[in-house]
Parts: structure tokens; C-alpha cells; sequence
């Protein structure tokens, strides 16, 4: 295989970066990006890539196209927990299970950023809706997690099940602040257009791959220092955490290739689709499945699959979408 | 001086909401919270204060002795299903005109 | 009316976050900027207009005009307190009255800059030196509300009125960091001149209106917030928070029409006569008269005033001087 | 180990500096003061750690059991004032050589 | 309700490791970690939280009364050598399904 | 002597946002910069500076030029702890001569990087690689003072001495924040070269100048603090933090001309002689050498060698420059 891609994308500041900060971690240097900076980092690149999304999708208009992408995101994000879980039950309990899956059925938006900022270096141009197919695939999958947990859960589960309250779930599902942010910014980009866009260019633009790549340093920190959980994780889901997201691109990148996505759109859906939560979920997954171990859920997705993603999955992805688009 | 009951509880800042909720039904109607608090349990590790918003609040509520079996009967659920941990003590309140526990 | 105006600032990035800041709080989204991250915004809004007024009035001169603009901008802020202080006693007592006063005689500095930008969108120029303006206006409400209470206090109230240094007091009033840090930048502004700008202009510039339009979204989260506390307040103070500014928007056009302020300063002057403190007044009447109820202050001026301007008021008074200024 | 107090107290940050103030004369030189936390009261409603800049601090103090009646004295008139709570307790103190209440 | 001893340490956030280790050591391995303490001790003036790193942490954690002994054991030494100050008090634990010092 | 240069210094944003903040102490204003935020700044202006100077080192290479500045730059960070410790030991005891004679050892990176913007203002060119030379002088002074203590304390010293491990100090001394940031930076900016600048450049060079000018009014702030412990400190040490810088600088100037370096980067080499450490050295000293006093060290090379370097010590250097090579 061509290895070239990957070097080109491990080449780039972000990427650099962020093994910087997990070589911070190995060498035990006291580096840290204290809170709450990383959050309005976060809340800056939400902010960002949502406005920017929203000015692009004016642009473009609601096609058939879009309905066509925003119908798959949703399908993904559906499908992907379900067969997880009963790949995750052979070795996992239910709860468990059904916690890994929803994380994996979601999304993470700083993959997703990623690898939009990789298509820009290379000129590869995307749609400016594949930032709503993003807003859209975070929520489902616990909405389907927790349906898993009440269909499947023991007696002494069943329990705990009549103790949370769906209008509560429904509310940290759809109006977490991710998703809150990331769709009133898009929201807001379709309603300003081109105006909003070029008095607020410098900031959101301009700023932009700094702050990524800054971000990037301080998620390498952060999934170093989850590295060490992974011993209780065992072998069969650090596997998991590795394959699963390949399997997922793969799906993504078939569906791309049906509906005939462009090349960058594929690259952004496959990652989508591969990618793991480890902010929205977990946090819901906490509140409403408190029999799940969280270091299984959140360093999983934090220390494997986010770095692999990140590192190798990426260029692997835009590798085999160049193999067939072309 | 008079005698009141402190109570802390550090737990993950998710059940902030709910705790407060049990506190204001038990008649505890004044508490501080400070966030932002790194800890080690028994159930899940470390918790750094990372990305993964899994940081902890500690919550002081003074009260009257009186409310305390009310507090106690109200959040003990809570720290069954989510864990964290709460902690009761003895201290002297110095009464002010504006003060908390004898209202 | 031509409602062209309002509709216009409201398609505004600026103001559309702030709309979904409030939205956030309606729909119980867990959204939030994590102190201390909207204070080093507000810092940086006055760092920046602080010494962007600076550079201007360097430009300006300290002309005639500049002179008979400061002495409206000082006679404003030591009238509206003491006219809206009577018109406050009907309902309350002296202790409320006085601290409501205090804090509509001051000014609200991102209402300020809101206008500003507002019509840098529209192209109006406006002065530098209305900074200078803004400064002037934020301290003396304070002692004039002092003065108030010690006049009008009752014998209990007298007691209090030995406890606090008027040292002190004068210093909360004149050298709070709002205002210290705004007339500091005024000055470094001015004596670094156009050279200073260029070095500065892409942190002071640039980011300017992201930054702001980011802060909007705070003030739209804290304004909401506070929105539950108007039932306390009752009718009239939220009436007093609607008309008073309109009132004193009116009063403040009317005089910058005699004085014969260009169009675009005319606005940022009706805009200060009818914005509202919410921090440097609260923070020194909490000390200074701790009898009055701060929910009744803070949430007046922060809960109806700023959201009022800041949607509404700004376009209608600009309407207002597009009518008499032609 | 050595019998001391613990002086704990709530209050506004724009009283920070006037609590210190009273300790200090009192005799009290060491503290530990916590920022940005959250609260309710029974005097204005839940503190939200906007803007407003209504935050407050919690303020913690060991001191000998004899310099207490002096700090009562000294505080009770702030919180009266200002509002903010203040609790006494008792606390051993692990003496080390540069251990503070022995002092 | 169960009795458990409360060990509050204050000291410069460089100690923090130091401490933590002493009370895993102990046996002592649950605790809640609150950062960016302002303070001022017997030793060096004011910490005020600036840029030389000078701030203090504030270290709580709750153990079982047998644990003490060993506790104050190693982190003495600590103190002797860097400064900060360590007390102990009497709490009652709310036992829940997942309760710490019961452990 | 011509003052026109430190007029043309002081007449900086930078510096007068430097007086700005120390202005604030004295007049007792409430003006602050809340914690995280001046500790982003820094990581900020590290994370720049240091990929500023990779990006320009693989521009220049690796040449005898850069070697011989690199060596110069050791030597100095070894031979000034030693010289000032015997001139310390004079008045003070080992303990506290080790501590301050490693903290005048050691740099201050926001010294040398005012400098470095006085360089760019003035249009004087300075070489990437001062960068290198800058990251590789933090450290030595630490292990020097270490030796020192180890050398010349008292029985009661030696007993210390078992209690600290080797490992643990190198790895403060090599790893710590500052450093492993700044080297990071470093490497990462010659391994992206010119690419990875284009991307970044609005966030790493457009910004920098308006964070540097934030960040010395938090600094203006922290110093002027600290000048009520400079009556603990007493004559002796005041004198020592002005002259030695001077002495230091002059001992730099030589060297850089023996090596004829071009007169930037001479500027910057005697910036780093002259200047002393009040992060990473005195975080390592309280956890080594705990007998010494913090406030003599820390308030030392915070409240007088730091402004006095700012101020008047920068542009004094540049006409000594200024005189020699020409
Ligand atoms: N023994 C302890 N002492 C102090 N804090 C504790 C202790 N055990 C638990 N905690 C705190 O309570 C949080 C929740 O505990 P747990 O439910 O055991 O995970 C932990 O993250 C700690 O911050
Ligand atoms: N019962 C209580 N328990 C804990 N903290 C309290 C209590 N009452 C008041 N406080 C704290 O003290 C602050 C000032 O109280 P107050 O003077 O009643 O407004 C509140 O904002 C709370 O943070
Ligand atoms: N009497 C005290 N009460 C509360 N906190 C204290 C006291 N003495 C010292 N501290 C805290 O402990 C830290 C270290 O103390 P020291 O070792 O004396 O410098 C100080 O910075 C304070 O934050
Ligand atoms: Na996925
Ligand atoms: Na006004
Ligand atoms: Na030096």
C-alpha cells in the first residue's frame, strides 16, 4: 500500500502535535493545558466548523444529494450500535455491551474536524452539509443504547430501568451542548450566508487550524493518560476499538459509493462512521446506564480508536476512497 | 453558638442537579458547590479533569440536626445508583442576623 | 414603522447567538461557557475598543466637539440617576430605589460594542472619542447613588452610612478593572498611535466581532438565567426596565441633536444613556448598600434592559436618528 | 496531635478582602481561601458564577481554641453586614516543624 | 452512620504526588483533589495564584480510624521537608451500596 | 548616552500594558487575569516562538554559526550560576546563593521574546535558531545549583542531599512545561517547515503580538505584587538583580562578538544572559533545595531583574550593540 498519504497526514502540525502530548505523558513531563481551556477549544471549534457548515449549506441548498447523505448518517448511526452490541455480548454483560455500542454508534467532532482540515491541505474539497450528517449521527445511537439495555437487561436490570425518565434522556440526547452548539451554529451560518461569513472570517477561519492544532495537544495528554486503563480492557476490546472502526468506514465508504458521494463527502462520512464518542455518550451513558464501567467506554474510544483514527485511519480511508472513485 | 450539622458530598458533577434536588426536598435550602474537583474513588479510577467531563463537585450543605435523617433517607439512593461518597459532621454555626441554619 | 432595521440587526451573528444562548437555558441544554472564559472576553472587548478609541482620538484631536460630547456624556450620568431615583420611589424604598438608579445612570460596555459594530456592518463611521465617553459615563451613577441614600435614608439607615470610606468607595467607583482597563488602553491607544494599531490590528481587529459574537452568546445564557427572577421583581420594574431606556435613548438623541453629533455618534451616546450596569454598579452597591435586593437590580438591568438594546433598542433608535438627522 | 479549631466561612468574594482583614487582627495569619464557588443562601437566590460577579469564596482558618472569641468578634459584624455564613469545629492537628498553630 | 476520620492537607500543589502516594501507601486510596488554593502560611507570605506556580492544593480524604496512625507517619516527613499543614476530624459516613471507607 | 531607543522601547504596547498592570497593583484597582488564562498565554507564546524558530531553523540549517551560538549559550547557563553563587555566599547563606544564582542562570522566555518583538518593530533580523539556544539555557543552571548545594552545604545540608533523586531533577530540569513545549514546538516546525507555517500562521503570527501585549499586563500585575517582599529582600539583593543582569548581558555581548554573531541575535544571546528564571527554576528549587527562601528568588528576578530587562534593559543592550558593531 501506498504509505505516502499517511505520512503526508502524520506530517501535519495537528497530527505532530498531538503526539507531543502523549509523549508528554510517557516522559512524565508536568506539560498540561489546565481546564477550562480544552472546553473553549472545544466550544470554539463547534462554533467554527457549525457556522461554516451552515454558510456553505445556503450555498449548496437542501438537494436530494443532501437528503440522500443526511438519510445514511442517520441509517449509520442506527445500525452501527446494534450489531456492535451482539459482537460485544459474546464477552461483555449487557450493560457493558450496550455502552460500548451506543459510543461507537455516535461520533466524535474533532475526528471529524480532522479530517476536514487534512482535505483542505490536500485541496480536496467537501460539502458544507457533511457538518449536519455530523450533528445529526451524534444523538441515536443512545437512544438505541438504551433501548438495548431494556430489551435485553436481567431482572435486577429492569430495575433500574424504570428509574430514568425518557423526556430527561431525550433532553441530554438532542440538547447536549455539542449537538446544541454545533446546530444553532449551523443554523445561524444559513441565516447570515455570506455576510456573517466574512465579518466573522478571521475568527473562525483564520484561527482555525491553530486552535485544532492546539486542541490536538491537549487530546493527546488526554488519551495518554487513559492508556494505562486499558490493561483491565483486555485484548478482545482493544481489538474491538481497532477493527470496528475499520469495518465501519468500510460500510460508510460502500454506502458513499452507492449514493455517489463526492471524494471528500466519502472521506468525511466513512470517518464519521468509524469514529467513537467519548464526550456525549459517556456522559449519558453514566446518568442512565450506571452499571456500565465507564473506563471501558471512554478509554476505549479515547485511547485507541480516537489515535488510530487520528494517525493511520484517515489517510487509510482517503486511500481506498482514491482507489475506487477514481 | 449553635449546634449544626455539616454535610459534604463529593460525587460527579452529572448528579450535581439531582443532589441539590434532594437536598432543597429534604428543607436544606442553603449549599455551596465547588467544581472542578479531581478525585479517586473505588468505582472508576482517577477521574482528570479531561474531556470527558467525568470531574467531580463537592457539595457543603449545612442544616439543622433535625433535617438530617430527612437528607440522609433522601440522598442515599442517589449514591447507591451513582455512586460518590457523603459525609456527616458536627460544628458550631456563629449566629448572624442574616444566619443560615436557624431559619 | 420600517421594520427593515430591527430585522437587519437581528440576522446579526452577534445577536443571533444571543438568541441562542437564551434558547439554550428555554430548553435546558447543559451548554455553558466555563468561567473564566467569559471574563477574558470581556477584557479583551475593553482592551481592544479601549485602545482602538485611543488610536482614533489621537487622529481626532481634542477638539471642541469632543469636549461638549464628554460634558453630555457626564451631565447624563449624573441626571438619570437622580430623576429615575423618584421616579423609583413610588414603589420601593430608598435602599432599592437608589441602587436601580445607580445602575441606569451607568452603561452597559458590550451594549456599546454591539452598537458599534452594528454600524460597522451598516458602514456609519462614529468617533473614536466616544470611548473616551463610555469611559465617563460608567463611575459617577455610583456616587450619585451614594449621595441618594444618604440623603434620603431613614435613621436605621444612617447607621450604615458611617460604615463605608468614601476613599474606598471612589476607588471601586473610578478604578474598577472595567474601567481601569478601558481608560488604560484609551491612553496606550493614544500614545502609540497609528503605529500601535498596525502591530495590534490582527488580535484587536480581527478577532474583534468573533469574540464578541461568542460573548453574546454568555450574556444570552446569563440574561436567561436570570429571567426567573423577574417574577420577584413584579410589573413595574420590568416596565421601568422597557421605558426608562427609551426615555433616556430620546433625552440622549435629542441632545446630541443640538450639539450636533455626527449620526453614528449620536447612536453609541442614545445607546449609553439607555443601557443599563450589570457589573461595575452591582459589585459596588453590594457593598456599599447591601440593604437593597440585588436580584432586583441585577436581573432589571440584565434580564430586560440589555436584552431590550440589544435586539430592539439599538435599531430603533438608529431609525429614530435616520428620521431627524436627514 | 493538638486540639485546634477550624474556622470555615462563606461569603461573597467582594467580602474576601475584609474577612482576611479580621482574622488577621485577630491574630489568625494563616488561611486558605477557595474561589468561584457556587451557591445558595437564604438572601439572593442561587449564585450563578456569571458576569455579575457574584461568587463566593470559601475561606477556611485553623486557629488556637483562645483566639476564636476574637474572631467571632471580628467577623460576626461582616456577616451581619454582607451576609455569609461562618462554622466552627474542632480538628487535631498533625504537628509538624513548621506546623502552624503552634505558633 | 458509621465513624471515619477526615484528613484535610493543604499544601504547594509540587507536593501533590507526593501526598497522594503517601496516603496510597497508607492504604488510603480514595480522595477528592481541589486545585488553585490561594493561601497564606507561616513559611513564604501570600500565594497568590500567578504565574510561578506558587498555588496550594487542598487534598481530602476520608479513611478508616485504623489507618491514621500510618498516615500521619508518612506524610509528617512531608511536611517537615516542604511545608503545608494536615488536621484530622471525626465524620460520620453515609454508607451506600458503594461506600468508601467500608472497604 | 542616546535614549531615544528606550523611548522608542517604552512607547511599545507591549511595555506600556507592562506599566499598565503594575500601575493597577499601586493604584489597588481590581483589575486581574484570572487564572488558567495567563498560563494559556504562555503555553501560547511558547507553542509560537518555538515553532516559529523550527520553521526557520531548517531554513538556515544546521551550520558552525548555529553550533558555536548553541555552545555559547551552555557555557553561559553553566558559568553564571557558578560566578554569582560566590558573590552571593558573601551575604547569604548556601542554600539560598544556590537557588538565586540557578535562577540567574537560567532565562526568562517572555524576556527574550519582548526582545524578539523590539527586534521585528526596529525591522533587526534575528536567526530561528536563538530559539534552540533559548530552550537548551533553561535547564543547566538547575543541575549547576544542585551541584553547588551538594558541594558546599553544611552537615545538616548533607542530610537533605540523600532525600532527592537524580532522576527526578533531570527530568524537572529537562521536561518541564516550558521546556518539553518549546522544544516540542521546535521540532515539530522543522519537521512541517514552510507548509506547516502557511496553515498556522494567522494563529501563530498573526495573534502574537496582541497575546504578547495581554500577557505583559498580567505580568505587569504579578511583578508589581511582589515588590512589597523586596523589603525582606534588602539592598544587597536589589543591587544584585540590577547589576548582575548587566554584567551578564556585557559578558554576552562579548561573546557574541567573538563569534561575530550578526546583531539580532547578539541582542537576543545577551537577553538570555541578562535574564533570570521565575518559573521553571523556582519550581525546582522548593522541591530540592527546600531550606532556601521562595520570596528571596522568586521576587528577586520577578519584581526587579524582569521590568528592569523589559524596560530599560533591552534597548540598553541594543545601543551597546549598536556602538560595537558598527
Ligand atoms: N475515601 C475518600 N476520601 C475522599 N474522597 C473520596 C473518597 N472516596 C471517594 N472519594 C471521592 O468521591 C468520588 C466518587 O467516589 P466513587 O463513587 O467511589 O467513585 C471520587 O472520585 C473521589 O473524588
Ligand atoms: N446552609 C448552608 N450550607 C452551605 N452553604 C451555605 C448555606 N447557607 C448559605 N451558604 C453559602 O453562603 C453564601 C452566602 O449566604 P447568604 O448570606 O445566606 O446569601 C451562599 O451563597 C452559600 O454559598
Ligand atoms: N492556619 C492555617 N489555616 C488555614 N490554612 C493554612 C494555615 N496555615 C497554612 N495554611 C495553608 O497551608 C499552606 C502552606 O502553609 P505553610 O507550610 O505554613 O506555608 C498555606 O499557603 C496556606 O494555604
Ligand atoms: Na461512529
Ligand atoms: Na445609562
Ligand atoms: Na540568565
Amino acid at each position: 500500500m501506498d504509505t505516502s498519504l499517511i505520512v503526508s497526514n502524520i506530517l501535519n502540525p495537528p497530527v505532530l502535535f498531538f503526539f507531543l502530548g502523549m509523549t508528554a505523558v510517557l516522559v512524565k513531563s508536568d506539560l498540561e493545558i489546565p481546564p477550562p481551556i480544552p472546553k473553549l477549544f472545544s466550544l470554539y471549534l463547534l462554533f467554527a466548523i457549525g457556522f461554516k457548515g451552515g454558510v456553505e449549506l445556503i450555498k449548496s441548498g437542501i438537494t436530494q444529494e443532501v437528503i440522500l447523505t443526511l438519510a445514511a448518517a442517520m441509517l449509520m448511526a442506527c445500525v452501527v450500535p446494534i450489531y456492535t452490541f451482539f459482537i460485544l455480548k459474546f464477552k461483555l454483560d449487557t450493560y457493558d455491551s450496550a455502552a460500548i455500542a451506543a459510543t461507537y454508534g455516535s461520533i466524535s467532532a474533532v475526528t471529524f474536524i480532522t479530517a476536514s482540515a487534512f482535505l483542505s491541505e490536500l485541496g480536496i474539497d467537501y460539502d458544507g452539509y457533511m457538518v449536519a450528517a455530523l450533528a445529526l449521527m451524534e444523538s441515536p445511537a443512545i437512544i438505541v443504547g438504551l433501548i438495548l439495555v431494556n430489551l435485553f437487561a436481567s431482572e435486577a436490570g429492569k430495575q433500574s430501568e424504570r428509574d430514568f425518565v425518557w423526556s430527561e434522556v431525550l433532553r441530554d440526547a438532542f440538547l447536549n451542548s455539542s449537538v446544541f452548539l454545533l446546530v444553532g451554529s449551523l443554523i445561524i451560518g444559513f441565516l447570515t450566508g455570506e455576510h456573517g461569513w466574512q465579518v466573522l472570517e478571521p475568527f473562525t477561519q483564520g484561527m482555525f487550524y491553530g486552535v485544532l492544532t492546539f486542541f490536538l495537544l491537549d487530546m493527546g495528554l488526554v488519551a495518554a493518560r487513559r492508556i494505562k486503563d486499558l490493561q483491565k480492557t483486555g485484548i478482545f476490546l482493544i481489538s474491538f476499538a481497532i477493527l470496528i472502526p475499520i469495518v465501519n468506514a468500510v460500510i460508510g465508504l460502500v454506502i458513499a459509493w452507492f449514493i455517489e458521494m463526492p471524494k471528500g463527502d466519502a472521506l468525511l462520512f466513512s470517518v464519521l462512521c468509524a469514529s467513537a464518542s467519548y464526550i456525549a455518550v459517556p456522559a449519558a451513558m453514566r446518568l442512565t446506564v450506571p452499571e456500565a464501567n465507564p473506563s471501558l467506554y471512554v478509554s476505549t474510544a479515547l485511547a485507541v480508536t480516537f489515535p488510530f483514527n487520528i494517525i493511520v485511519g484517515i489517510p487509510i480511508y482517503l486511500y481506498g476512497i482514491n482507489l475506487f472513485w477514481s | 453558638m449553635h449546634l449544626v450539622k455539616k454535610i459534604e458530598i463529593i460525587a460527579n458533577s452529572f448528579e450535581l442537579a439531582k443532589i441539590l434536588d434532594s437536598l432543597d426536598k429534604s428543607g436544606v435550602h442553603g449549599h455551596a458547590v465547588i467544581r472542578n474537583v479531581a478525585g479517586k474513588g473505588l468505582r472508576d479510577g482517577a477521574e482528570d479533569l479531561d474531556m470527558t467531563m467525568l470531574d467531580n463537585v463537592y457539595v457543603i450543605a449545612f442544616c439543622m440536626p433535625d433535617q438530617l435523617k430527612s437528607v440522609v433517607e433522601n440522598i442515599r439512593p442517589l449514591l447507591n445508583k451513582f455512586g460518590g461518597t457523603c459525609y456527616v459532621s458536627d460544628v458550631m454555626e456563629i449566629r448572624s442576623v442574616k444566619c443560615v441554619a436557624s431559619l
